[in-house]
């Protein structure tokens, strides 16, 4: 039941994270896979950078999951990876993986892990575009 | 607490300097990964925000500028402490 | 966006998959996968024989696939794969993959696909035990 | 369409025999994987399904047996040609 979290700057073996959670009493695993757009609202998009406080976002990625299995107690394995440094298009920016015994649960704890992921883990995203960067989310 | 302990904490509070790393755009905003704020520092989070804000006006234009205090989100009223690792926290953006 | 439908007597191959439905244009993958479990309704299982026609499975699933992309115009890829045949514990019995431009819905379509799949999709699941088999669900 | 033509597909009806192709369970219980019905065989889903649950009265105890022609879900009413692609089809239970 120890999760696999980890933030990396290597690219993300999706197989390997979805195998992490695979056991003989989960008959449902449930994976999201966040990729990088060639396009942000309308503006094409080059390339991206991820930037990670990694030792925070790996407490707040702790307290996310830890909230996953408070919620739905059932919830077998999670795994958690994040890619950080320069992705290009297509690249796996994320993957979420969790393994529950019926599959309702796998589908609502691995939207709850993303979801919050992203509201609290210490992790930015610079795009690139053709005529400059931007830190995403920054401004209101 | 006996009254000896708090004048104590109050004198190191007065003494302390107080580093602060800065991440995404807090960084492009401040020009440098981490600064150095001299005695006499801010002593609470809600102080050191006060006292960004007022030399980095820019970042009052953020969505959001949280400060971290040894990887917890902290509160305005949270103390602060030499060796506490303190970071600003613009808009996190992962996924 | 022709989505990839298959049933198969071999191991199914979760990561190909994936990658059919991964496209620079979708940001989002969500992927189901059902496992056999170890145990079904608290009896042990020790292995799974599923037997489908397969024609009007693949009718069907078709049929499936086109409501999801009714009900979410922006989904974009879709690969289906059941596999039949008997199946040890642990072993993949279907993977669905869907891309879409943002995550809501890639976990709405997905959950959309593989719940009603299991309504309509002419597969039968004979569980079994240690003392004999059972055709799945065939009895109220 | 003409008095003629009505005649010539009664008659066609009352003829013709049928192949139904059992899965799952109902292959358990009729004991085949296809079974014949001969001439005069029923002329609609609801007939096949009444006679079916005559012959075989297990079929009655399934949560469900639905009929499938041309690998569609077909009503009661839905008539019956010896051409079709005809299937028993009890509860599903993929995934």
């Amino acid at each position: 039941m120890t999760p696999y979290l980890a933030i990396t700057d290597q690219p993300i073996d999706v197989a390997a994270a979805m195998a992490a959670v695979q056991t003989d009493a989960a008959g449902a695993v449930n994976a999201f896979i966040g990729t990088v757009r060639n396009q942000s609202g309308g503006r094409p998009v080059r390339r991206l950078h991820y930037e990670s406080y990694d030792s925070m976002a790996l407490t707040q990625l702790g307290h996310v999951v830890t909230q996953a299995y408070e919620k739905w107690p059932m919830l077998q394995e999670v795994a958690v990876v994040h890619r950080k440094g320069t992705l290009e298009l297509g690249d796996v920016a994320v993957v979420v993986a969790v393994a529950t015994p019926h599959r309702a649960e796998s589908f609502a704890a691995c939207q709850y892990i993303i979801d919050t992921l992203k509201q609290v883990v210490t992790i930015w995203k610079r795009e690139e575009y053709e005529d400059g960067t931007e830190w995403v989310a920054a401004h209101p | 607490m006996p009254a000896g302990n708090r004048g104590l904490s109050k004198i190191y509070v007065e003494d302390m300097s107080l580093k602060v790393t800065l991440y995404g755009i807090t960084r492009d905003i401040v020009g440098t990964s981490v600064i150095e704020l001299p005695a006499p520092a801010p002593a609470t989070v809600g102080e050191l925000l006060e006292e960004m804000r007022k030399q980095y006006p820019a970042l009052g234009e953020l969505r959001s500028c949280a400060v971290a205090v040894n990887h917890e989100y902290a509160d305005n009223d949270q103390p602060l402490h030499t060796v506490d690792e303190i970071a600003l926290i613009p808009p996190v953006a992962g996924g």
